[in-house]
């Protein structure tokens, strides 16, 4: 089976107070910051990989991003990704409909029977990409998948929903689907796989050598600022013995009407 | 087959009788010295064959070096009448036998320090002294690939040594040496002493590890501290072959600081250490050896000393724990040597 | 979710009770040759009421259980052949108390022969227990189990022999103390109370030995080794009986190996003696040496090798490494000490024609009354043609022993049938009626002992 | 991976599983490997590591979250390699760590262990705390940039980030400073020093780490290094040198030490307390250092320095080795490492229990209070001791 992961960059914001805006007020301060895989796009990738660990046929990794962007593919590869493709396309604040447009087109250009995103992303989390992508496509899909078996030629997805509720699809392919955390367990990306995954092919491509010219790629939305939220009133700091600080919490919890 | 070069002439010239008259476990007076090396040269039955400690001290007492020690060890295998039980003697021979493959050989083309049989005693050579110095033996399981025998002299088996020492010199040659410093002056003994006396060829150049110490020491002189320490040395059996050698370990004490105390049983007198006599046929062997003991441990004491030092591994094994008993500190030569230049051996406190 | 192993975790908490496959694996393994086999469960309790709830359970659902001490008896006595509980005794480890008057300590079932040493190393130092020759992580309760002996074996007997009392939990759940404990008094005697015997040698097979009392004895200043050395084996036997007519040493071990070369052939004794002053240790080296041995020293049959003090540890898992393989396993057998000759040139014969380096050991056992002989064959864990080759020697040397006269210590299955087919009837049938009496839904350590098919 | 590509594969089989490696050097009690301690398991001891790796290795078992805590639970103590009485016991730890690596190879690993090592490839701390936060513990210590001082004061995750081992890099900077040592720092250059990468198997990641650092250093021309934790010394002293190392290391309790004996340091404010001291794995067992800080300690006027009955190379591990301060496969039961040395501690009935590892003192101070000893006992660090008694506040 050939299947195309789409994944991203992100900044790792595992600490909040670590992220600045940057004089432009339309991005973060980028100096200091770390970046990593979108965390749902991992997930894709594992689910990427164990279909191909399962069932044999190609992994394509593909990313629209800049110079910098090349990082993830490399961790895709050392994944399990046979070929990465990056289109050198600037999408910091980009409108999801162009990075749809772009993928679309990558895509249309690769043999596939399957197409793997993250639900959605950790920066701008939109969750908009994947469905956009499938519907240019005119390929069935399904978002928000937490559990994933696949066949030669169709796969069995549950979703969730409100509640926890689940609801079970099988889906014949070509499909598409987004990918929920939790729905595997990532594997580790050790560093000596990273230096032999630089021995996998890494293409990088233009938006042009797609055929898009430059006024097909004007966004629709434009992203006009951005700003951290104002801090909120400061927390309630329990203290005492446990016994005393447990039902102080349960009564704090009770009154603020939580349950 | 080699042939110990033993002169009678030599004996029956001989005016002094000190190879037995000097014997510190045989009472004898000059005539019958005299009559009993001859009866043991013509290869008689005597006495001094049976009560012989085998403690080497004879080699050094003969003005003639005439071998009366290698001559009395010879007789006895030849009579038959072996200074120890015979499984000791079995277990003793066997326990020169290598049975855990053969030894790497790398070429030296040079110096190199030989472990002989006492590898498993590396830590011995730690530090400064020791830095850059090729070694060879330094692996347990192959050893007794380098064991000079010489110990078989306690066995009656000069057989055994005539045997296998050929072997042993060899196995040390592969290596490409020119000189070799003996960690045990049995070794030393042996290329020095032994080997020309039954005609052995030595293709190397042996080198006292004492002598050895105290030039490394010399070029280290700006390092020593004085160990300012009361010392006395527990001379052993093998060191009775290289006499001209003994020297090196008042030259050691002097340049280290340690002060080398006044003894009775010193040099020529030295006493054994015991080991080989405790086990012997000889009735009350077991008694003589620890009244032995005794009584150089006491002189030890008597002449005021804090320390004593070793050379031999085997006297070391007998005696480290009594004399630890006895207050003194038990240290090898090369770990003194160690403590001068400011460096922590093991094993002392 | 399995309810049994739910009901273990009631009875001995969640972390206590395994169900993964890495410890199932674990605890289907004997160090020796014995083949493994897997338990179903793997718990580890820490009281005498947790192991009584496993057991009833055990009863009610009919599993099997098998306790586990060091697990070194080497011939699968702790390997769960029909699955079960694996039952690892070793939380059970508390020294409850030592009585220095009257020389005894109460001990949970699960306390380490080497913690045993060093505690009263520590806190007794007047008072030592008879060490068995195994690694120190055997248990006092294992060796007990099995019959074992240690370094007082010469003066004192076997281990099972200095026990003062003893809680035991029956295979059907009820808590059961012989001894003076048993009517209350303090742990000071097993006699002169009815004699039940019923679990000591037993293996496991008809109880859980949960507490023991063990004799204690007098440990003096300075313990030290003498080694002595014979070519002839013959004359094994007489000097045994010499150096125990002294009554001045404390264990007496001859033993022979084909390596190091320098044991080959020979016949070795280490003798301990123990002295309280330097004229005491004296006086015994004279009496040992000179007066009782030193016929042979003159006559150059016997060689004295020089006493040294301080007593090691046994390292006998060093034994596992001769052929750098890691395994090792041993026939041992309680023979008349006569037989030693013979036991070793057999012994010999059988190692030489397997193509494992022979090694043989005698230890006596009370003065010259008996000895423990063993024949120990090394093995390669990652060549299973090795394991093959001290198979077929051990079952051998089970065969060796009852034709010389003697019986097997703590056999294995192959030895066990032996045993069991040579049994007088009426003994057998006694041995039925026990186990079927103590155990009757044969849940204690099932596979070990069969006496009942 | 199959038993033969296996580093060990030769002698891994070699474990006869006699069970030396559970206990410490004076036999005492058969629980000195902090993994068994916890757990009670045979799978737990260094024996069952060594052969549940060789079956996992030749397919008899599968690789499994179980077989990972395992292996992860090993704190690299050393332990074991100290007690074990085989020819081959300097490898019995180095082949469980290549076990270790052949799961970080195949990326099946514990999460807890994933996000640590994840951490430290991107903000080179395993708490994912921002890399430019690294230095924030210099706040108002006026400790300067290293910049050619006489030693760079090498200060590692636990005290950079950790707000308790923070009061101890602070502390033993006060101390550096009062007796005049030049020193400087790196604040948010630091980097991880890779010990515990090391030891939970992510070899090319400790290479990379060493290898930055020794060119950071050497860029600096930096000659001489003091670390807070024994950790970081280690991992300079015995694993650099492969990556041409360019200076020396010493653990700040051996400077300590020797500004003592130079008479550099006044400690005559004393310090009145009984003191009982846990030697921390990676000075004592593995660098044979078990008596700088028992010198420190015994040169101040008023400690009265008692043992625990497991001390210098019979120490029980505090359990934190082995990233199992944040892995933490040992926590959470009385039977957790930590908590039987904090009530073998208290058994000493000293007031103070002395540290000198960021690690030990995060782990024994939690186990401090998880048994309730607050108001008998007290987990301080060396640096913190002496500064004290050189009237530091």
């Amino acid at each position: 089976m050939d299947i195309i992961a789409c994944i991203k960059r992100v900044p790792d914001t595992s600490e909040a107070d670590a992220i600045k805006i940057d004089s432009s007020q339309r991005d973060i301060e980028k100096s200091g910051l770390a970046f990593k895989i979108n965390d749902w796009d991992e997930y894709a990738l594992e689910a990427a990989v164990q279909i191909k660990e399962k069932l044999g046929g190609t992994l394509t990794a593909v990313t629209v991003g800049s110079q910098e962007w090349n990082d993830i593919l490399r961790r895709a590869l050392a994944m399990g990704a046979d070929t990465g493709i990056r289109i050198d396309h600037d999408v910091a604040s980009e409108d999801p409909h162009i990075v749809a447009l772009i993928l679309k087109t990558v895509i249309q250009r690769l043999p596939y029977d399957l197409v793997l995103f993250g639900a959605q992303s950790e920066d701008f989390g939109s969750g908009q990409l994947g469905a956009m992508v499938a519907e240019m496509l005119g390929i069935p899909h399904a978002t928000l998948a937490v559990s994933l078996e696949a066949r030669e030629n169709k796969v069995h997805i549950s979703r969730e929903l409100e509640a926890g509720t689940l609801e079970s699809y099988t889906i014949e392919l070509p499909a598409l689907l987004t990918i929920h955390t939790g729905i595997n367990q990532p594997r580790y990306i050790s560093l000596g796989g990273i230096k032999r995954a630089m021995r996998k092919e890494l293409q990088v491509m233009s938006p042009n050598d797609l055929g898009l010219s430059v006024d097909m790629l004007i966004p629709m939305v434009k992203l006009e600022r951005l700003e951290l939220p104002s801090k909120g009133k400061g927390a309630e700091l329990i203290t005492g013995a446990p016994e005393e600080a447990a039902e102080q919490m349960a009564k704090t919890l009770k009154e603020a009407g939580i349950f | 087959m080699y042939e110990l070069k033993f002169d009678e002439n030599k004996c029956l010239r001989c005016t002094t009788q000190a190879c037995l008259i000097k014997c510190q476990y045989i009472d004898i007076g000059r005539d019958t010295a005299k009559e009993e090396i001859l009866k043991i040269a013509h290869g008689e039955d005597s006495f001094v064959l049976h009560d012989c400690v085998t403690c080497y001290a004879c080699e050094e007492y003969c003005p003639a070096n005439n071998h009366p020690f290698y001559l009395i060890v010879e007789k006895q295998e030849e009579l038959d009448v072996p200074p120890l039980p015979r499984p000791l003697i079995q277990r003793g021979v066997n326990i020169g036998i290598p049975f855990r493959g053969e030894p790497v050989i790398e070429e030296i083309n040079g110096r190199v320090l030989n472990m002989g049989a006492f590898a498993d005693l590396m830590y011995l050579i730690q530090g400064k002294l020791f830095e850059g110095l090729p070694v060879i033996s330094m692996d347990p399981r192959k050893m007794m690939h380098y064991f000079c025998q010489l110990m078989y002299l306690h066995y009656a088996r000069t057989s055994v040594i005539k045997e296998r020492l050929p072997r042993i010199i060899e196995t040390i040659a592969k290596h490409k040496v020119t000189e070799v410093i003996c960690f045990h002056d049995e070794c030393y003994g042996t290329y020095t002493s032994y080997c020309p006396a039954v005609g052995i060829d030595v293709p190397f150049k042996p080198i006292h590890f004492f002598e050895f110490l105290y030039n490394r020491l010399s070029e280290l002189k700006n390092e020593i501290r004085p160990v300012n320490l009361k010392v006395t040395y527990q001379r052993p059996c093998s060191s009775r072959l290289s006499s001209d050698k003994l020297h090196f370990v008042y030259d050691i004490f002097k340049l280290i600081g340690a002060e080398h105390v006044e003894r009775k049983y010193v040099d020529e007198n030295a006493l054994c250490c015991g080991g080989t006599i405790q086990g012997q046929r000889r009735e009350g062997s077991r008694k003589r050896a620890a009244d032995v003991q005794r009584r150089n441990i006491e002189d030890m004491i008597s002449a005021g000393a804090e320390v004593c030092v070793f050379n031999c591994p085997a006297c070391y094994d007998t005696l480290s724990q009594i004399v630890d008993r006895r207050g003194l500190k038990p240290i090898f030569m090369s770990d003194l040597c160690r403590l001068a230049i400011g460096e922590e051996p093991e094993g002392w406190r | 979710m399995d309810s049994i192993r739910q009901a273990l975790a009631e009875i001995v908490g969640e972390e206590q009770v395994s169900t993964h496959p890495e410890e199932l694996y674990i605890y289907s393994f004997d160090l020796g040759t014995t083949e493994p086999h897997r338990p179903d469960y793997a718990v580890a309790p820490r009281t005498t009421e947790e192991v009584q709830g496993i057991v009833k359970l055990a009863n009610k659902e009919k599993i099997p259980v098998v306790p586990l001490g060091g697990g070194l008896s080497l011939a699968g006595l702790a390997v769960p052949f029909k699955g079960g509980i694996a039952l690892d005794l070793k939380r059970m480890d508390s020294i409850i108390e030592v009585n220095e008057e009257a020389r005894y300590a109460v001990v949970e079932c699960g306390v380490s022969q080497a913690q045993m040493c060093s505690y009263l190393e520590r806190y007794h130092p007047t008072l030592t227990h008879s060490e068995p020759g195994a690694p120190g992580t055997a248990t006092i309760g294992g060796n007990i189990a099995i019959h074992g002996q240690g370094d007082l074996a010469q003066p004192y007997g076997f281990n099972s022999d200095m026990v003062n009392g003893l809680e035991v939990v029956l295979p059907t759940g009820e808590v059961c103390r012989f001894g003076s404990c048993a009517i209350g008094a303090s742990w000071f005697t097993l006699h002169p109370l009815p004699d039940l015997g019923l679990f000591l040698g037993w293996g496991g097979t008809t109880g859980i030995i949960t507490k023991i009392s063990l004799r204690l004895f007098p440990c003096k200043k300075i313990r030290g080794v003498g080694l002595f050395v014979v070519e002839d084996e013959e004359l094994v036997p007489e000097v045994m009986y010499k150096l125990t007519h002294t009554q001045m040493a404390e264990d007496i071990i001859a033993f022979s190996q084909a390596i190091p070369p320098f044991t080959s052939g020979l016949q070795h004794f280490t003798i301990n003696l123990a002295a309280d002053s330097e004229k005491e240790l004296e006086f015994k080296q004279e009496i040992i040496w000179d007066d009782a041995l030193g016929e042979y020293i003159r006559s150059g049959a016997g060689g004295f090798l020089g006493f040294s003090r301080g007593l090691d540890r046994p390292v006998v898992s060093k034994t596992s490494d001769w052929r750098k393989g890691g395994g090792f396993e041993y026939v041992g057998s309680i023979m008349p000490i006569e037989k030693y000759p013979e036991c070793y040139r057999r012994g010999r014969e059988i190692s030489e024609r397997h193509g494992i380096p022979y090694t043989v050991l005698g230890r006596c056992i009370g003065i010259a009354h008996a000895m423990m002989f063993s024949w120990t064959y090394a093995f390669n864990r990652a060549d299973p043609e090795t394991v093959k080759q001290a198979r077929g020697a051990l079952h051998e040397t089970d065969d060796l022993v009852l034709e010389l006269g003697g019986t097997i210590w703590k056999p294995g299955l192959y030895g066990q049938k032996l045993v069991v087919d040579r049994l007088d009837p009426n003994t057998l049938n006694l041995m039925k009626k026990v186990k079927q009496l103590l155990d009757p839904n044969g849940i204690m350590n099932p596979g070990n002992w069969e006496v009942s098919r | 991976m199959n038993l033969a590509d296996y580093k060990y594969a030769d002698i891994i089989h070699r474990c006869f599983r006699c069970g030396y490696c559970k206990f410490p050097v004076n036999w005492m009690d058969a629980n000195n490997c902090p993994a068994y301690a916890r757990f009670r398991m045979e799978t737990y001891s260094c024996g069952g590591r060594l052969w549940l790796t060789r079956a996992w290795l030749s397919g008899e078992i599968d690789w499994s979250d179980h077989l990972a805590e395992i292996l992860y639970s090993c704190t690299a103590c050393k332990n074991c390699e100290v007690k074990c009485p085989l020819g081959f016991s300097v490898d019995i730890l180095n082949m469980i760590i290549a076990a270790k690596a052949e799961m970080v190879e195949s990326g099946r690993i514990l999460s807890s262990v994933k996000e640590f090592l994840e951490n430290i490839q991107r903000q080179g701390n395993p708490y994912g705390h921002s890399r430019v936060k690294r230095g924030e513990w210099l706040e108002g210590t006026g400790i300067e940039p290293y910049q050619g001082h006489d030693f760079l004061y090498y200060v590692g995750c636990v005290g950079s980030y950790d707000a308790r081992a923070q009061e101890v890099a602070r502390a033993l900077g006060k101390v550096l400073q009062k007796a005049g040592v030049s020193f400087g720092v790196l604040g948010n250059d630091e980097n991880c020093d890779g010990n515990e990468v090391n030891k939970l198997g992510e070899e090319t990641l400790f290479e990379m780490l060493a290898e930055e650092n020794v060119a950071q250093f050497k860029r600096l021309g930096i000659q001489k290094v003091v670390t807070l934790s024994p950790h970081s010394y280690n991992a300079m002293k015995n694993d650099y040198p492969r990556f041409n190392r360019g200076f020396d290391v010493m653990h700040y309790t051996q400077l300590l030490e020797s500004l003592l004996s130079d008479g550099r340091l006044d400690v005559s404010g004393g310090f009145d307390a009984a003191v009982t001291y846990h030697d921390p794995c990676f000075l004592g067992r593995w660098n044979d250092e078990y008596e700088a800080a028992r010198n420190v300690l015994a040169a101040i006027p008023g400690i009265q320095l008692i043992e625990m009955e497991r001390n210098r190379d019979s120490t029980l591990c505090c359990g934190g080795g082995g990233g199992n301060f944040y892995i933490d496969l040992l926590g959470g039961s009385e039977r957790s490492p930590a908590r039987i040395r904090v009530r073998e501690a208290h058994a000493t009935k000293a007031r103070i229990l002395a540290v000198a590892c960021p690690n030990c003192l995060t782990m024994l101070e939690d186990a401090v209070k998880a048994e309730g000893l607050e108001e008998e006992l007290v987990v301080r660090d060396v640096s913190e001791i002496v500064a004290e008694a050189c009237g530091i506040t």
